[in-house]
Parts: C-alpha cells; structure tokens; sequence
C-alpha cells in the first residue's frame, strides 16, 4: 500500500520509485524547450528585424504572425499540426507516390513550440532594438558596414540588455508550457508528475518534488543569464 | 576629347524635406582631391542634414552624388521619392567617406579603442594588431591614450569628440564629413584638430566640414559655404565669405568675426 | 494487430502505470482478455486525453479503451462497442451530514462532479434545480475540496468514491451518502470501446470477444482481484 | 466541422468568456503594480530589498504557475476553514472560490514576470535623462512618475503586451481550481461531444479577438512618442 | 556682529576621484548674487564633473557646499566617503539650482514644450496654463517656438541645446549651471545666449558657467576659474585672466584668444 510506503521510497530513482521517471522527464523537459527556445530565437530575430525592414508587406504579414500565433492555443496548433498536418502531408505524399511519412511527436512539439517562441521573442527583440539609440545604428552605416556586419557586431550586442529579461521570461515560461507536449504521447516533467501523483495518490509529495525541480532548472538559467547580462552590460553607467 | 580626372566629391542638387518641411532645397557641391569645404550656417539651417545626405543616411528626395567618379545609382521609387538601385554600393562608397557625427555616436558597448579598430576590422578587414597599432597611435595623437580601455560612457564630452575623431581617420577614408568636430574642445584641442585637418588635405583628403566656428573656417578651409533657408546663399573663398559677402544675410550671420 | 489507445494519466484500479512504465488494471486485464478472444496481438498506445480523439481519426491506433463512458452525444462523433463495464454513482458528503441522495437530500447544497461525466447529465436533470454544482478536471481535485470543506458533496462513481473514503483523510472527513436513484437513460450506458465509424469490422469483433469474454468466466475471474462486487451493472 | 453544439452551450460560453475576461483585467491590473515595486526594489533598494524581489520572481518565475496555483488553492486555501468563524464570516462566499485564489496566484505570478520586463527597462533609461530630473529637484517619487517609469514603460512595451497575452493563455489553468473560464467549456464540450476542433475554434476566435484588442492598445500607446529610425 | 547677507554659491575643497584618478583636487569658488562665473580649462580637466558636484549629481568625496546660507548637510559614509544627511534636503535645494547639461538630456518621451514645462508644473507646483504662458516666451526667445511640438529625436543639435537652455531658464532658478551652453550653437545665437545671461545676471541671479570660447567667458563674466590637472590654476578678473595671466598653464591656454 502506497500509504505505507515511506516517502523516500517513491522518491527512489529506480522502480517502484518515481524518482527516475521525474528525471527524465524533466531532461525532456529541457530538450524540448531548448529546441523550442532556439527555434523561437531564430524566428524572433527575423521577425523583429523584418518588422522594422519598413517593408510594409513584410511587416503586415509579421504583424499576422505575432498576432493570431500569440492568440492561438498552443493545443491547437500541436493538435493540428500533428494530426491534421501530417494526414495531410501524407496525403500529398501519396499524390506523388512518395510514401507516407511519420512525424515523430517531439519533433512536432519543438517546432510548434517554437514558431509560438517566435512570435513572442519577435516582440521582445523588436523592442529591445527600438531602444538601440539610433546614432549607433547610424554610426555602423556610415562606416559602410553591411547589414549582416552591422547587425552583429553593433545591434546585436547593444540589444542584449534591453532584450534578455524579456528572453529570460520566455526561456522561463516556455520550461513550462512544454507540458503540452503531452497530447502527442511525449511524457516529460508535468506529466510523469501527474502520473506519479495519480498512482500513488501522493499529489503533494510530487508536485513539491516537481516543483524543486523546475526549481532548480530556473535558478541555473537564472544564473547564466545573470552572468550574460553582467557581461553585455559592461561599459553602461550604474545609476547613482 | 580627354577625360579629367575625377574630382573626389559631387553633389548636385541635394533636395530634402521633413514631412512639410522643406530642409534643402537643392545643394551642390563639387569637392577636388585635397579640399577643405567648410559649411557654415545657422542651427537648424540643415548642415547636418546635408553630409547626412551626402552618405545616405537621409535619403535625399532628390538629387545625384558622385563619389570619386562614381555615381550613386538611384531610382525613383514609390511616391516620386529617390530610392537607391543598391544598398551594396552605398556600402561600398561609404567606406570612402568617413563621418564624425555631430552627438559622436560612439559605440557604447565597446571601448574606445575597441571603437576605433570596429571598422578597420571589420568593414576593411585589416589585421586587428596592425589596426591596434594605428588606433594607437591616434589616440596619441588626440591625447586619448590613457583612455584607451575606457568606455564611452565615462568619459568627458570632449574626450568623446576625440575618440570620435580617432575613429573616422582610422579608416583613411578619402573624404571625411565633419560635423562640428570641435564643438566640445578647448581652445588649445581646436588648434591640434586644425593641424591634423591641415595635414590630411596635404595628404589629398577631402574634407567637408560643418562649423560653428567662424575663425576655424577661416583659417583651414578652401571654400566657405554659408546655407540659409535650405539654400546655398553665399559660397566662395574663405577670403571672401568673411571678407567681402555679398548677401546680407550672410553679412549679418559673419559680423561676429570682426569684432 | 488491433492498438488499443489508452489515456497517458493514470485511472487506477481500471488502468494505471507504475514507475517503470508498465500498464497494469482491470481494464488492461479485460483488453487481454479480449485480445486473447480475438486472436490479435495488442499493443497499447497513449496518449494524453486531448489526443485520443484525433490520433483515433488519424488512424494512430484503433480503439480508444480508456473508461470512456458512451452518450448518445459522443455517439455522433465516434462508434462505441458493446458496455464492458459500468458502475453505480453515488454520492459522498461531509460526515456530520443526514445521509440520503434525493434532489431534497441536496437542496441548496454545492456538490463537486467532474467535467463531462454521466454524472454531471445526471446533475442537469435531477439536481441543477436545486443545488449548485462545480466543476473539476479530476476527482480527486474534487475530493480535496470536499475534505477542505469547499463543497458539501462529491457526486460520481462509485469505485472512485468508494477507494477515497478508504483513504486517510477520506476516513476522517467524509461519508458515503448513499447511490442515487437509476435513470438507465442517463446512468445506464456504460463504458465501452470507442472505434472509428467506418471500422464496422472491428467493432463486431470487439463486441463478440467482449460477449465471449464475459460468458466464459473471464470477466469474473478478472473482476473479483480488483473489486468485491459486480461491476458490470444490470 | 459541426457548430450545432453552440445553440445548447452558449450561456457557458458566454459566462466562460466573461471569467476570462475578469481574470485576465484583475491580474494584469493588480500585477503590474506589484511588478513596479518589485522591479524598483531591484534597481534601486538596498541589499535586503533586491534580495527579496529576486527571490521572489525566482520562484515565482521557476515554477509552474499550476503548482503555485495549487499551494494556494489546495495548501492555503484548505488551511482557510480551520480558522475559526471563519466560516460564517461574509468574506466565505469570497474565500471558498476558486476565482479568488486564481485572481491571487496569477496576479502573484504575472507580476514576477513583468517585474523582470521592468528591470530591463528601468535599466536601458538613458541615465542622463534621470539626471536632468534630479536636476531639477525632482523627488524619488516625482522622479519615477515622471521620467523614469514613463520612459521605462515605452522601451517595455512590446515585451509587455507579449507578457499580457501570455497572461491571457494561462487563465485556462484556473479550471483546475473550478473556474470554469472559456477553455474550461470549450473543455467541457469537448469532452460531452469528442469533437476535437470545434470547441477550441470558438476559443481561438475570442482569443484572437482579445489578442488584436491587446496588440491595438498597445501599438496605440507606442505610436504616441515617434521612435527615429 | 552684524550678518552679512549669505553669498548665493559657497563651494568649498570639493574633492572627487573616479577609480584611482582623481579628478578634483580642492576646488573651491564663492558667488555672489548677480556674479557671473566662467570655468575653462582644457578638455578632460574636470569642468563638467565640478558643476555636477555642486548639485550632487556626483557625490564629491570630500567638500562644503552652501546654497543661499543653506549648507547641505553631510556626514561620512562607509568607506570614509561623504554621505548627504538627508536627500530631502538636496531635493529642496536643487530647485534652485538650475542646470544645462553639455549632453542636453532632454526627456525624450517628452516634446519640447512638455520638457520645459516639467519641472515647474510638477516640481514648483505651477500651474500648467501658466507654466505653458511662460515656456512660450522663453521658445521664443530662443528661436524654438516652432519646435515647440517636435521630440528631441527630431531636432538639430543646436536645436536641442536651446531647449535645454529653455528648459533651466523656465524655473528660474537662484543659481544656474551651464555646462557649455553655446557649444552647438552658430555665432548669432551665441550673442543671443550672452544677451541672456546678461540680463539674468542683471536680475540678480548667479551662474556658473564652463565653457570653450574664451571670447564669449571674456564678455559675459564678472570672474574667470582655469581649472588644470584638478586645481584652480588660475583666477580672476577676465581682463586678468585673459590679459594678464601669471600661471604659464593659463597664458598658454589662452593664447589663442588673441591671436
Ligand atoms: N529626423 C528628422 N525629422 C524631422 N525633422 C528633422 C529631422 N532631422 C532634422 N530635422 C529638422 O531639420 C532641420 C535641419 O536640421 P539639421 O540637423 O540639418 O540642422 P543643422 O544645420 O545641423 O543645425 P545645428 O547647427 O543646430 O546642428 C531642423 O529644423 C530640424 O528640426
Ligand atoms: N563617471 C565617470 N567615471 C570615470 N571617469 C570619469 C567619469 N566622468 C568623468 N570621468 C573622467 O573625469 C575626467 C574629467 O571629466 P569631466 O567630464 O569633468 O571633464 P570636462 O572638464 O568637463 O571635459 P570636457 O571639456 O571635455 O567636457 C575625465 O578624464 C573623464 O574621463
Ligand atoms: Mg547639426
Ligand atoms: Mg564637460
């Protein structure tokens, strides 16, 4: 009986404790949201600068991107893309007798999760460069750097600060929403959780022990992204 | 018929407006190799506005540049407004035209010898200890030396006027567009920025230079040109400009000088 | 080869997934039993419940086995087998209360039911008119309100109830308050196998072996290490 | 794809969007208050100040906002009735709601986001322009109203509009504490009628529609002080 | 005893190192009322960092500063550094000193109208129709009124500088500090900024003045300070200072003035 069982023992890493399917959940966890947070980088980066290209066309479809992405449940777009979208990819495959193939679950869950990322981040770094004062954009133009030079070595580094908070939320909140994973039959942290707590009826025990670990996960983030800031912050004054 | 050689700099018939506000309303400018062009004019007459043209980070409404033969292919894009043919080229040509920047500009998240190597290295792709040794050396030569490993941010209005300076003449750029480079200097840093310009047009550069002091524009430049309302009201000489104008306008905006 | 989908959270004693990932419960017992009957290999597939409905469509297994209670409602969407199983629902209260589970037994009262089960059709037509109710994504949710003292009652099934009042703090908090009354319009149906419309095949197969199954002994066998009573209902 | 179910749920889904709606205003209101004077105790409060909003946005923003959600509503909120009289005190009806607790924990939790948004911000101010305000006498207080927070404000604005739709997509979580927001029946069809698709499109379509509301708004805001390209 | 009336500006032994370079080195000035004192020296020497420790934008390591017979409290920190006693007191005190800063720093969210009328609408507590009555003069006065509108993104450098001078003059401050309030600006509007200080100094108020043009110091101010390496090098009369000096730092210095 699980009442009997001492605490310790559901914790164990190897089975009947629960303590090994925790941790790999949560390494899961971690994949998916690093593919999904690198992907929405990616997007993002794009995005904020195709916003701010003044192309009007570029900026009306982004503009569509950020809003309805935002706005959709991110089950749907799982959902949809794993089901609908790979019946219908197969279905055109078959049109050109290729056959059919299997869109492996986590692989859709790291690019729905990162084309939502994206639409986020496009906001965040949108925002950050708008804050760049613009004489340093300038400067760079006027010293004929290209736009991809220009980009990385003034943009880039001068949005750093204005955007890492916003990307720190991101990282944070995406640790979490990787749960939805789920629907496409990929257990990760939230779910061998509610497993866990539903087998042995210990809600508490392993919510808490989740807890300390997504716990741990966002206090190393944390961390790195307080020793990044420290360092892409060098040469601004402190305000006295 | 034998072709001339090119002159450095043309600009012809620079026309820019801020929504309904009519900046310049046609500026020319033809620059030889090893000219000094002052630009004179009261504040908010456009000077900036017209070197900012001249390497395009204000698109003129209208308008032709001609850099050192080369012309800058524009086309007229929506709206009846000049749009480049290539962005690629004005790249290229910019790296020709050096600029000091009326607030500096410097890069904040770099030191300012960092700042003054970024574009050695990186646009001309020289080796980055041969670019240190020239960022050093002038740095030197505008007393920045101690300041090498200093940010932008801590150092005195003057200083980053200077550093600045340094890092537009690293590049070696044939024509250098000067924007009140010593509204932040002393007397005695005038006077040093006066030899180094001196030197430079010895050296063939071209120099267009905006400026509020008179006396500085008197004694460096070749040509004086005094813009008002958006428009060239008084060019020619030093000499002359400050002399003997021949506008009233221009009379009244020089008569400090004499005092 | 028949692929029984099977919700990833577990639901014990009907199904539910140890540490090392086994699936074990009556309801994984009663798929055997059924396979066996059959003559197919089974393999089991989860999912979370979100994906049952559109893995089932995308042909990503072939019935959903996953105590799934049939309504005329979903009835439109999907099949159903033949009931396999249903239980009685009761309801369960605070134990300083009267017992009894009449709309007057409830008057004015807040009972807990989960979302979208027969009982919550049960709610809408004996009880909403008296009673409030309020809604929870699982029992147990519901259970901890009740002992919280959140709500007066808990309404559902049976087994569920019953292995919460066993629990510890199910004994010092709460009674059992006796089974409502039968409507088999709406308690009567049962939980069954969903498949696909157009798989006429397979469900004729599942219903024999399910029919098999229970003539045979089987389901009683199966029945009886998990639950001291019948649960296969009337 | 088959709507006929809107016909028999539409007062759910009307309340639904209404709790939504509520839960969203509510938390992002009160949230965003706390958030200032946790991102000003971090740029500008002594040790012990910075250190306590630090650890707070860690571990608000480290875990889930279910589990917090659940501390509260489950831990706390079950702790509640052992208070006595406390039962029969007018604030029960109030007490014994899960709105109020997901009010609570998601104001708790949207406010260690945004608090971090907000350090950002208050950070990129130019700092000369803070000292033109001190200059000129300014108090702390007029200092912040006036320059700092306004200022920090615009340069956040993308970020913090993303910050409320995210906001708006986790109002869901609350039907684990009984709010039966708009997911929740959507949810709730869901699972009456097996359609998949349906339910979820309804949701999406409000949610589009708050989301190009939000982006409105704020683009609005933003537009007010022209940026120079 | 009979009290004499308190000088406007006592500023005494200011101290102040940035790291391990110390930038002032005791610097002490006295102004009475109506006194116009000019701060020159070279770039770098500490002109700007000495005008900021007198409204405690820095706060000096070591020094007295007395406003209007008001001395700010201060009392040693950790580390030995100064502390002020109470912000409140600096607060009270700032209100009457007012500042042009070398960089400007405008309120950038703010239009040019809004950045005048700030600090008396919300710092004095005027009323706002009133304050808007005053900021359009003083816009006219420096030849802004059209901007009055405009964000200082979108205005000239010159253009800037005369809202930052607009926006010190519109609290009308006791003490005023201007940190090279003529650098950008073209020669007319260098006589109108000395038109105005004159008529403030005629009013009785005090300023403190840094600046690079010499000409300009020598016409406006009742007392010269040349600051070098972080000491008052030299101090005086203009006439003295610029006609007479003893130190050789100075009298190079000043050398170009009359060339
Ligand atoms: N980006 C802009 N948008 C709108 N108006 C502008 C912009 N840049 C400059 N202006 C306006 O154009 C005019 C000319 O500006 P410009 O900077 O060229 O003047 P300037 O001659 O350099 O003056 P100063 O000597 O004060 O630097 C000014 O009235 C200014 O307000
Ligand atoms: N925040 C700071 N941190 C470190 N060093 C500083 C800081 N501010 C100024 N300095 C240094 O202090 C010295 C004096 O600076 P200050 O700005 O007072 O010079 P200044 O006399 O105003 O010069 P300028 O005429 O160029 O404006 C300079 O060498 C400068 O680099
Ligand atoms: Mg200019
Ligand atoms: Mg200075």
């Amino acid at each position: 009986m699980a009442s009997t069982q001492s605490l310790l023992e559901l914790l164990s890493p190897y089975p009947p404790g629960w303590g090994g399917t925790l941790l790999s959940g949560a390494m899961a966890t971690l994949a998916i949201s690093g593919g999904a947070f690198l992907i929405g980088l990616l997007i993002g980066m794009v995005g904020a600068l195709g916003k701010l290209s003044g192309n009007r066309v570029l900026k009306a479809v982004l503009n569509l991107y950020t809003t309805t992405i935002r706005a959709v449940p991110e089950l749907i777009l799982i959902v949809g893309l794993y089901y609908a979208g790979t019946d219908g990819l197969n279905h055109l495959l078959h049109a050109f007798d290729v056959p059919p193939i299997e869109v492996n679950g986590f692989v859709a869950a790291v690019v729905v999760l990162g084309f939502v990322q994206g639409a986020y981040a496009t906001e965040v770094l949108r925002g950050a460069i708008l804050a760049i004062p613009v004489g340093q954009v300038e400067a760079a133009r006027a010293f004929g750097m290209a736009p991809f030079l220009r980009f990385r070595r003034v943009i880039f580094p001068a949005l750093l600060p204005n955007a890492l908070p916003g990307l720190a939320n991101l990282w944070m909140a995406v640790t979490k929403d990787s749960a939805l994973v789920a629907v496409v039959g990929y257990q990760e942290l939230a779910l061998a959780t509610r497993l866990a707590g539903a087998s042995t009826k210990h809600y508490f025990l392993f919510f808490f022990a989740a807890a300390c670990l997504y716990l741990v996960i966002s206090l190393v983030s944390n961390f790195l992204f307080m020793l990044i800031e420290r360092r892409v912050r060098r040469g601004q004054p402190t305000l006295a | 018929m034998t072709e001339t050689a090119p002159c450095a700099l043309q600009v012809e018939n620079i026309h820019k407006s801020f929504g309904s506000q009519e900046v310049l309303k046609g500026i020319s400018v033809t620059a030889n190799k090893g000219d000094v062009i002052s630009i004179i004019g009261s504040s908010g007459s456009g000077k900036s506005t017209f070197l900012r043209c001249i390497n395009f980070l204000e698109l003129p409404d209208q308008g032709r540049v001609v850099v050192a033969g080369e012309e800058i292919a524009l086309k007229t894009g929506r709206g009846g407004k000049m749009q480049p043919v290539s962005w690629r080229q004005i790249e290229r040509v910019r790296t020709g035209l050096g600029m000091v920047f009326q607030s500096f500009n410097l890069w904040a998240h770099l030191t300012v010898l960092e700042n003054v190597i970024e574009a050695p290295v990186h646009v001309m792709g020289i080796k980055r200890a041969d670019a240190i040794e020239k960022a050093k050396a002038l740095l030197h030569k505008v007393g920045l030396y101690d300041k090498r490993d200093a940010y932008p941010a801590f150092l005195s209005g003057g200083q980053q006027q200077r550093a600045a300076i340094a890092r537009a003449l690293c590049v070696e750029p044939a024509v250098m567009l000067f924007d009140e480079p010593t509204s932040a200097l002393d007397p005695e840093l005038v006077g040093e920025v006066l030899k180094v310009i001196r030197d430079l047009a010895e050296e063939g550069r071209t120099m267009l230079l905006v400026t509020h002091e008179m006396r500085f524009a008197r004694d460096v430049s070749s040509h004086v040109m005094f813009l008002h309302q958006g428009r060239v009201e008084e060019e020619g000489s030093p000499a002359q400009v400050f002399g003997n104008p021949t506008s009233l306008r221009c009379r009244e905006f020089t008569a400090g000088l004499t005092d | 080869d028949v692929r029984f989908g099977i919700m990833n959270e577990s639901y014990p004693p009907f199904f539910a997934k140890d540490a090392s990932g086994k699936w074990h419960g009556w309801e994984i017992d009663m798929m055997d039993a059924v396979c066996a009957e059959m003559k197919e290999k089974c393999s089991i597939v989860e999912l979370s419940w979100d994906g049952l409905i559109p893995a089932l469509n995308a042909k990503k297994f072939d019935v959903i086995w996953s105590s799934m209670s049939k309504t005329a409602e979903r009835e439109k969407n999907i099949d159903f087998t033949d009931k396999y199983y249903n239980t009685p629902s009761k309801l369960i209260g605070m134990n300083d209360m009267k017992p009894g589970a009449t709309a007057d037994d409830v008057k004015g009262k807040t009972i807990g039911i989960q979302v979208s089960t027969i009982q919550s059709d049960y709610y809408a037509k004996y009880f909403s008119k008296v009673a409030s109710q309020k809604t929870y994504q699982t029992l147990d949710e519901a259970f901890q309100d009740l002992a919280a003292g959140r709500i007066d009652y808990v309404f559902g099934d049976s087994i569920a109830l019953d292995a919460f009042l066993k629990s510890d703090t199910g004994k010092d908090c709460c009674a059992d308050m006796g089974d409502v009354a039968d409507d088999p319009q709406v308690l009567g149906a049962g939980v069954s196998g969903g498949v696909r419309k157009e798989d006429t095949a397979l469900k004729a197969k599942l219903n024999a072996a399910i029919a098999a199954v229970r003539a045979s002994g089987k389901y009683d066998e199966i029945s009886k290490k998990y639950f001291n009573f019948n649960i296969y209902g009337k | 794809m088959d709507f006929s179910w809107i016909a028999r749920y539409w007062p759910l889904l009307l309340s639904g969007a209404w709790q939504t709606v509520t839960l969203l205003v509510l938390s992002v209101a009160f949230g965003f208050v706390i958030a200032i004077g946790l991102a000003f105790a971090q740029v500008r409060g002594g040790r012990t100040l910075r250190w306590l909003s630090k650890s707070y946005c860690a571990f608000f923003r480290g875990t889930p906002l279910l589990i917090q959600l659940w501390l509260l509503y489950y831990g706390v909120g079950s702790l509640l009735p052992m208070i006595p009289g406390i039962r029969h005190s007018i604030f029960w009806p109030v007490l014994r709601e899960g709105f109020f607790f997901a009010v609570v924990s998601f104001t708790l939790n949207y406010a260690a986001y945004e608090a971090e948004v907000l350090r950002g911000a208050l950070l990129a101010v130019p700092k000369g322009e803070l000292e033109a305000g001190r200059a000129f006498g300014m108090g702390r207080f007029t200092l912040i109203r006036r320059i700092w927070l306004p200022r920090a404000i615009r340069i956040a604005l993308p970020t913090i509009a993303g910050e409320v739709v995210m906001q708006l997509k986790s109002t869901p979580l609350a039907f684990t504490v009984t709010v039966m927001d708009l997911y929740a029946v959507a949810y709730k069809v869901r699972q009456d009628t097996l359609l998949v698709y349906e339910p979820l499109i309804v949701v999406t379509v409000f949610y589009l529609i708050l989301t190009a509301i939000i982006a409105r708004a704020f683009h609005i805001v933003e537009a007010q002080v022209p940026v120079r390209r």
